[in-house]
């Protein structure tokens, strides 16, 4: 099949699904709904298989698959395509949202047959995913725009899936407005790029972008470049837009799994990487976004030790990680970052999915305090929690270990990094171990604190299947991109990842300026794996062995612990410092400026239109021979005045 | 004077008494007798103009079917003389008589104006060629340049044909009083 | 205005030809009338006028007489302007298209050319029918002047029966004006010359004896032809307006006299221009079978032996002609008057629209198809 | 203008002035008439009107164009009479009077 029939199959598969299950959407029927919208997702991963194929077929430098359905706009010069590509970078992502999506629909079938609303819930999935896949696919930033909102729009919908709780509504309306303001940035970002570049096609951006670093902070490129970011703090969920994305784990869990941890957080980073030649030229913006994200991975680290519920706790988690990815591309390890998305995407939908069991287990029940001691009433559950676990907090040979000790390496040796960028690092991913083994031990560990009204049980195939295929995936899924000292040591593994994305990542050019050697990549790995591990260990004895012990560091830490616990009063603050003052602002220019000012001004301006109306209107009396007459008398003032005049 | 000028006069003459008649005659039938009166004689200027064909469809159609149908019409209803044939308001009334009056002056002024200008240019055309061909250029200019026209006019009068037998078997639509 | 000659004597020729024509169709009518009279009386079986002069022939002038001396009256609650316009109004349409009508070969005088009919006019069967269309018109002026619901009924119904046959009677003879591809009369009579002869796919068949006249080619439209005039003419068996058990005597209940004389003469004239026309589209006009015109003047010339008298020879033999076909049809008027019983009114409509128009709208078809095949296939 | 030349001498522009006038009297029938009957022959005025300056420049310019017009003009004339009569006759059927003023019953 050609690439341009995929490429269509691909996109809309998925839509055909939302139709379907979106005109039948009072259905209770969940079977059905769940297989057509699993069998569209399944179609779209087959699709993505063949093209990934094509392109693997393809010689390195030829590996572009585009496609153009229509002219989408053309105003003047600006025209837009509904073209859509398919190259290194977004084969992966298509893989990842394709691969993960039916792994987490098929997890749905499961979780969600008892909901009423299930034929939606399948619907907005699918719709879902169409979003995503015209946001990797398309090939201008508009295209990729209309899938970027498209996104913000089903997660608002799947967040407050459960509308009828006005906390949860809410919660989709936070993320909604949050995701606005990163939006507003992007568009202006689009706007000085196509002002400078006359163009919004990513591939001519990216040939387009200059040789020369832009040193100033209010360069074209910057600006726009940092517009851009700001855009993906909003969608990823990084400082200071951050706030949306613990909310948000108000919807279904399989949701949380697949759009607030696998694809559509991820959407900035991909966008970065997309135009890295870009963000290349501009240093500033890397610095912006490597502190950016070096702070958001500490700081969501740090909230995430003091969470008790288990998918808040994964969502700090998420944060944190993603702040990795922003770390990994800000120093210019666009791969890095890549790689860590693709494995973040695994494990952490393990992670999720694996919480979503317990909860279906315990009855929603997501208080990890009321939990412990589930690993023998879900073996299959806790023994892929475990593979997840040891992913995320680095152990090797997990898949987590390769991505993020890439990043922090390169953190550490990239001309763009520094020191205090790795120990960032290495703090979260202490922090990281620390708090994820606390969730280990609190849920699946030690004694049992569950009620005694609950009986848990383990999950059906339906949802431990996905389970086990993730597991699976987040043990191997690191082995495309082993770094070259440890395949020098093994044996000579290439690596796989690193050839994939060389075409299409721009080397910095100041690289070549200090020589790393072996020896400091393996002490730097070798510290933060034992970091890792020794906090993993600390916290296991801390919350199985010692009970009470982490009470006494709490107590120890009074106003730290405090803080922390009420993550850092951000929302206390916005809400202080941004939104009541708004609010009031808003009340009062209401009050005054409003009734006083503006209505007074429509009052008679209406009264204006209503008192000549009313003489309209006697003019229309429907005597069709005075309408008549108003003809006549007007071609008698234009005759008169083509004669005259 | 020549018989030919004496007959557009005689025509015009008789076309404009007999379409005031119509304006201006208060019982509607002898409005309609006198639009039958100019029927006839604005075919007879076709005949001045040498369309000879489109008088004898002048003649067909309007004068022997359009009006009538008028007369039919008009006598079913038996109306006597109106009491008030022209729509009320002095004010409006001669507003309109007015418009008429400059629309008419106006007219006639811009064709004035037309000839003294010189624009007029045109040629008048030697004595056309014979009628039969002139009827045979018609209908070749019909059936080929304006075939749209015709084919579209046929769809009309279809509807129309449909329209009207629907609305004239209609018992009186959402107004029925029974 | 050509046609009226060029020089002062061809325009005073061709006025008083116009007078000529008129009045013979007005004297035509007492002779029809008598005719009619007689022709009725010899159908049922009686003896008619006969007893004021020889044949009862003198009949018309004592009924010329009566009609003149008739007191004339008007309804009171009738329209007087219109009721005594009607009746003179009859007259007029009649009168213009039988001048239309060719009666005979041109006559050639010194140079000039007379046409023996009112005037030519090249769209000739148009301008007919365009004519006699504005009959309606009387007939509704007379029933609405007269101020009778039995006038306005008969008025009513006449006028719709002419409307609707009209439709018919154009169609009939679309197939006539496409097999002679013109609208003028005398050249109609001109291509009817000569023996039958059929030309079709290159080859060609000519009759040994059969004239080349329009029915033999048109048969249907002939016969739909002949039947929509009898009810343009308002006559039996399509004399509705006046079914005397229904509507005492249609339109023209109220008239007596000299203006209902004027009726007569207008559906007199009705009857003369079926007549004329079914002789000119079907019958070869004025032409003899097996001799053509020109042959006819070589007669002429050669009893006579100059041109103008074989001119005037010729065209008086044609005229001859004409008119003995043209009494034929006439006849057959009257005859059919008197033999046929009535149509009831719902039959006449279905007769009208939806058996004569189907059929003249087929042979229409027929015909424009046949033409096409004869002359697109010529090999 | 020479007042005998413009008797005499029958132009273009004779007929063009009696097409104007014949349209400003019907123009002026539809304005002041009240039977909706007389409303529809004072528009059939005006198209016979129109008719004629057709036929006139189709005449005089040598184009059949003109005379092509004049044949929709009159069907489109025939088929407004066909419709008007039926509405003329559905509104009598109601108000036994043709009256241009029952048809302001129909504004919105």
């Amino acid at each position: 099949m050609s690439h341009q029939m995929l490429i269509a199959i691909l996109l809309l598969s998925p839509l055909v699904g939302f139709i379907l299950n979106g005109v039948r959407f009072r259905s209770s029927n969940y079977l059905l709904a769940g297989s057509i919208a699993t069998g569209a997702v399944a179609v779209s991963f087959a699709c993505a298989i063949a093209l990934f194929m094509q392109l693997v077929g393809l010689p390195p430098e030829q590996r572009r698959l585009t496609v153009s359905f229509f002219e989408w706009i053309s105003v003047g010069s600006f025209k837009v395509n509904a073209g859509f590509v398919v190259d290194q970078i977004s084969a992966i992502m298509i893989l990842i949202i394709t691969g993960v999506g039916s792994l987490i629909h098929l997890f749905s079938i499961g979780y969600m047959h008892h909901d009423k609303g299930v034929t939606k819930y399948f619907a907005y999935l699918n719709f879902f995913l169409f979003n995503m896949l015209i946001l990797v696919l398309g090939d201008s930033l508009l295209t990729m725009f209309v899938g970027w909102e498209g996104v913000g729009l089903c997660s608002y919908l799947l967040i407050g899936f459960w509308f009828n709780d006005s906390a949860k509504a809410a919660a989709g309306m936070k993320a909604f407005i949050t995701n606005r303001i990163g939006d507003a940035a992007f568009i202006i970002g689009m706007f000085i790029l196509f002002m400078t570049f006359g163009t919004l096609n990513m591939h001519e951006l990216n040939g387009l972008a200059p040789t020369i670093m832009e040193s100033s902070w209010l360069g074209a490129v910057t600006l726009g470049t940092l517009m851009l970011f700001i855009g993906a703090t909003g969608k990823s969920a990084q400082i200071p837009l951050y706030v949306w994305l613990p909310d948000a784990m108000a919807g279904p869990t399989p949701v949380s799994a697949l759009i607030h941890a696998a694809t559509m957080v991820t959407a900035g980073v991909y966008m970065i990487v997309r135009l890295n030649p870009l963000f290349v030229v501009a240093p500033n913006t890397m610095m912006v976004i490597a502190i950016v994200g070096a702070a958001t991975a500490v700081l969501a680290a740090t909230i995430g030790l003091t969470q008790t519920d288990i998918k808040k706790v994964l969502a700090y988690s998420t944060v944190s990680q993603l702040g990795y990815m922003f770390l990994a591309v800000g120093v210019g390890a666009f791969g890095a970052g890549m790689f860590h998305l693709m494995t973040h995407a695994f494990f952490k939908a393990l992670m999720f999915l694996g919480s979503g069991s317990v909860i279906h287990a315990m009855h929603e029940e997501q208080d990890i305090r009321k939990m412990g001691g589930l690993k023998k009433y879900l073996p299959i559950t806790h023994f892929t929690f475990v593979l997840g676990w040891l992913a995320i907090i680095g152990m090797p040979p997990f898949a987590g270990f390769f991505s993020k000790d890439e990043i922090l390496w390169f953190a550490y040796s990239s001309p763009r990094g520094h020191i205090l960028l790795w120990i960032a690092g290495a703090i979260g991913a202490t922090l990281t171990a620390f708090y994820m083994t606390r969730l280990m031990a609190l849920t699946f560990w030690g004694s049992s604190r569950v009620d005694k009204s609950v009986h848990p049980h383990e999950s059906p195939l339906v949802m431990t299947i996905p389970l086990m295929v993730l597991g699976l995936l987040s043990v191997i899924g690191g082995w495309v991109g082993i770094p070259h000292v440890i395949s020098e040591f093994v044996g000579h593994i290439p690596n796989f990842w690193e050839h994939w994305l060389e075409p299409l990542i721009t080397k910095l050019p100041e690289a070549s300026q200090v020589a790393h050697s072996a020896t400091e990549e393996w002490a730097l790995m070798g510290v933060s794996v034992s970091l890792a591990s020794i906090s993993a260990l600390a916290a296991f004895i801390m919350y199985t062995k010692k009970a009470g012990a982490a009470d006494k560091v709490a107590n120890a830490f009074g106003p730290v612990y405090k803080l922390v616990d009420n993550k850092y009063y951000v929302d206390e603050a916005y809400f202080g410092v941004i939104i009541n003052p708004l609010v009031s602002a808003s009340r009062d220019l209401w009050h005054y400026v409003d009734v006083n000012v503006i209505d007074k001004a429509t009052y008679k301006i209406t009264d204006l239109v209503r008192g000549g109306g009313s003489f309209v209107r006697s003019l229309q009396n429907g005597n069709m021979q005075q309408y008549a007459m108003y003809v006549v008398l007007g071609v008698v003032i234009a005759l008169s005045y083509m004669l005259v005049g | 004077m020549t018989a030919d000028v004496f007959i557009f006069w005689f025509l015009a003459i008789l076309t404009i008494v007999s379409a005031l008649s119509v304006v201006l005659m208060t019982n509607p039938i002898y409005s309609a007798l006198s639009l039958a009166m100019t029927m006839v004689s604005v075919a007879a200027i076709f005949v001045t103009l040498q369309a000879y064909f489109l008088a004898g469809v002048q003649l067909i159609v309007y004068a022997g079917a359009v009006m009538v149908l008028f007369v039919m019409v008009l006598m079913l209803f038996d109306l006597k003389n109106e009491l008030q044939a022209f729509s009320r308001g002095k004010f409006t009334g001669a507003i309109k008589v007015g418009a008429v009056g400059i629309l008419a002056g106006l007219i006639v002024g811009a064709v004035g104006s037309f000839i003294m200008a010189g624009k007029s240019g045109a040629p008048v055309t030697p004595e056309a060629s014979t009628s039969a061909d002139a009827t045979k250029a018609l209908s070749e200019h019909l059936f080929f340049n304006h075939v749209f026209g015709f084919e579209a006019l046929g769809v009309l009068l279809l509807v129309i044909a449909v329209g009207t037998v629907a609305l004239s078997r209609s018992k009186g639509g959402t107004h029925a009083k029974h | 205005m050509t046609s009226m000659g060029s020089t002062s004597f061809e325009i005073t020729i061709n006025l008083i030809k116009l007078v000529l024509v008129f009045l013979m169709m007005v004297q035509a009518v007492p002779i029809l009338v008598w005719l009619e009279r007689r022709g009725s009386a010899f159908i049922q079986n009686r003896f008619g006028p006969n007893r004021v002069g020889p044949l009862g022939l003198l009949q018309l002038l004592a009924d010329a007489v009566k009609f003149l001396t008739k007191e004339d009256f008007a309804p009171e609650k009738g329209n007087r302007f219109m009721f005594y316009a009607a009746p003179v109004f009859a007259l007029i349409p009649a009168a213009i298209a039988y001048m239309a009508v060719p009666m005979s070969v041109p006559l050639k005088l010194d140079g000039h050319t007379f046409l023996i009919q009112g005037f030519e006019i090249n769209v000739g069967i148009v301008f007919i029918l365009g004519i006699s269309s504005l009959a309606a018109y009387t007939i509704l002026m007379a029933g609405w002047g007269s101020g009778s619901k039995f006038s306005l009924m008969g008025a009513m119904r006449a006028s719709a029966q002419i409307i609707s046959y009209e439709l018919a009677l154009g169609l009939s003879i679309v197939g006539v004006i496409l097999l002679y591809g013109t609208f003028n009369l005398t050249e109609m009579v001109n291509m009817q010359q000569g023996p039958l002869t059929f030309s079709m796919f290159g080859y060609t068949v000519t009759s040994s004896y059969l004239p080349n006249w329009g029915i033999f080619y048109q048969p249907v439209g002939m016969i739909l032809f002949f039947a929509a005039t009898f009810a343009e003419s308002n006559r039996l068996p399509f004399d509705l307006a006046e079914g005397e058990a229904e509507l005492v005597a249609g339109f023209h209940t109220e008239y007596g006299g000299f203006k209902m004389l004027m009726f007569f003469i207008g559906e007199y004239g009705h009857m003369m221009i079926a007549s004329g026309l079914m002789t000119t589209f079907f019958f070869g006009g004025y032409g003899i079978p097996g001799i053509s015109f020109q042959e006819m003047h070589q007669i002429g010339l050669n009893l006579l032996g100059t041109e103008t008298l074989a001119s005037i020879f010729n065209t008086v033999v044609h005229f001859l002609s004409y008119n003995l076909k043209f009494a034929i049809f006439l006849w057959i008027f009257i005859h059919v008057r008197w033999t046929l019983p009535r149509f009831r009114y719902d039959q006449l409509m279905d007769l009208g629209w939806k058996t004569m128009l189907p059929w003249a709208l087929a042979n229409t078809m027929l015909t424009a198809v046949v033409i096409f095949a004869a002359s697109y296939f010529t090999i | 203008m020479p007042s005998t030349s413009f008797l005499t001498d029958i132009s273009i522009n004779h007929y063009l002035i009696l097409s104007a006038i014949l349209f400003s009297i019907g123009m002026a029938g539809v304005l002041l008439r009240r039977n909706i009957i007389v409303l529809f022959m004072s528009i059939e005025l005006m198209l016979n009107a129109v008719n004629i300056s057709f036929v006139t420049f189709s005449h005089y310019f040598d184009k059949v164009d003109g005379q092509v017009m004049v044949f929709f003009v009159m069907t489109i004339a025939a088929a407004e009479a066909a419709v008007g009569l039926a509405l003329a006759v559905s509104i009598f059927k109601r108000f036994k009077e043709v009256n241009i003023r029952f048809f302001e019953h129909l504004k919105g």
